[in-house]
């Protein structure tokens, strides 16, 4: 798994790619939140997914939880790029009555 | 068409590095059935959920063993994974979607529905002190497995 | 450096079509320690010699399991390919280079010698009507190991 | 493994490519040596091993063997195109001793 992380100004770009499993999706925990942190002024979180290759609920879970702590803080919660495989757990767990789609 | 038997067992250690090892083994295994990609992605998260809460749920993270037995016949694909954790009192209950035991470690609860949804069968045998099984089958295709 | 440790045991049906399974098996788990692409292709052609010759001299073609143990204990890599089998008698002779005896299936005799070339270090047990086993080792330097 | 036998007058020239170990060089021998014996007027065997990814002393073996079909019906045979991995296994049979190593 390879995560990149962009900060302009208030809004916070994160790119995830690679396999999304429970081990990774621990260390991308870790990571987001740090930055999240770092930055109180940040309150918008747009999710690219485009590069996943393969994901499991551990990745579902990973997502929900970024969800609830820039939602904690009144922030804008943004998933991008979900393909197929990714999607399909996504929509089995109703994601999008909870976050907002991006393009 | 001739019977086609295959099996093998595998067990390693209950570390979370190793689930993608596991999914690559299972996935490795299953392509002598010629599946499609997604008979294979089918499978990995499958085995990746299961094997995740073995280690996980079954040995809450302090190590021990997990277990994945596999066989082909003809055109079936069957895998168990099992661990000598602390097995579940309620299967009914933790096989619900979004029942989870484990909310602080962002569980989602979805694990047991994705392998419902991407498997042909189901089964969790699970004695709490003793430790759970969670046995999986999947058809491929006979035209797949012709081609 | 932290002690890391792993380990898998793995059998399988004793079917050629299995060696490719075997040495992805190994690689893959071979691929915790951070190896070098030579490393790896050292590991699999090993593997491979040695799963072979469970199949065709151990087991003589005739079915039965083969047994891998991999084990890494900081950046050793140990690997254990077992059979019970036929066994061999006369262990030194079958280690010597260009030795086969079955030159009818095309053998070499050069299996022991790559996977001496390509290991840190290969040891045979062997009791004839019980089976063999072959233990190899295999260190993946340390800077591969950081990096 | 992949194999494709092209033959042109008495040459047959053979490419490999892919796995090159037990199973597959067993399917490589039933193969090549039904092409020798269909045409009894071929005299020459180039077998190419660019496209080879792997091999063990399996190879080595059916390699062996082929040399010693077309040698027993004294043609010639040339050898082509082995890499890293293959070569180190075929150089430390000394194969080149026997079979002659063509561009
Ligand atoms: N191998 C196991 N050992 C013990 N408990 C388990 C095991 N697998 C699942 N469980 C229990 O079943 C619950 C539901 O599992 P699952 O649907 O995969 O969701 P999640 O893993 O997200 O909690 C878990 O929270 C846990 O309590
Ligand atoms: N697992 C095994 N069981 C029984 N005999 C074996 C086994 N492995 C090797 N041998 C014996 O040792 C000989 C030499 O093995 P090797 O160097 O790999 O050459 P080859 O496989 O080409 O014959 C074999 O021909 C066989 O007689």
């Amino acid at each position: 798994m390879e995560l990149t992380i962009q900060i302009e100004g208030n809004v916070c770009r994160i790119a995830l790619s690679g396999e999304l499993d429970h081990h990774a999706a621990s260390e991308a925990r870790t990571r987001i939140d740090e930055a999240l942190r770092e930055d109180p002024s940040i309150n918008a979180l747009f999710l690219n997914l485009s590069g996943i290759t393969f994901m499991d609920s551990a990745g579902l879970g990973m997502i929900l939880g970024r969800y609830r702590v820039i939602a904690e803080r009144g922030g804008r919660f943004v998933l991008t790029g979900a393909s197929g495989y990714a999607e399909r757990i996504l929509k089995m767990a109703g994601i999008y009555a909870l976050v907002e789609k991006g393009e | 068409m001739n019977m086609f038997e295959n099996e093998m067992h595998i067990s390693f250690s209950a570390l979370s590095q190793n689930e993608s090892f596991a999914r690559m083994v299972a996935a490795a295994f299953a392509a002598h059935l010629n599946p499609t990609i997604e008979d294979l992605t089918d499978i990995r998260t499958a085995v990746s959920e299961a094997v995740t809460n073995a280690i996980i749920h079954g040995y809450e993270n302090r190590g021990g063993m997990v277990v994945m037995d596999a066989y082909i016949r003809d055109c079936v694909f069957e895998i168990a994974i099992r661990d000598e954790g602390k097995g579940i009192e309620d299967v009914p209950l933790a096989m619900q979607p979004f029942y989870t035991s484990a909310p602080d470690m962002e569980r989602s609860g979805m694990g047991f529905s994705v392998m419902e949804a991407f498997m042909d069968g189901v089964v969790v045998e699970s004695t709490p002190g003793k430790g759970t099984s969670v046995i999986m089958k999947k058809y491929i295709a006979e035209a797949a497995y012709h081609a």
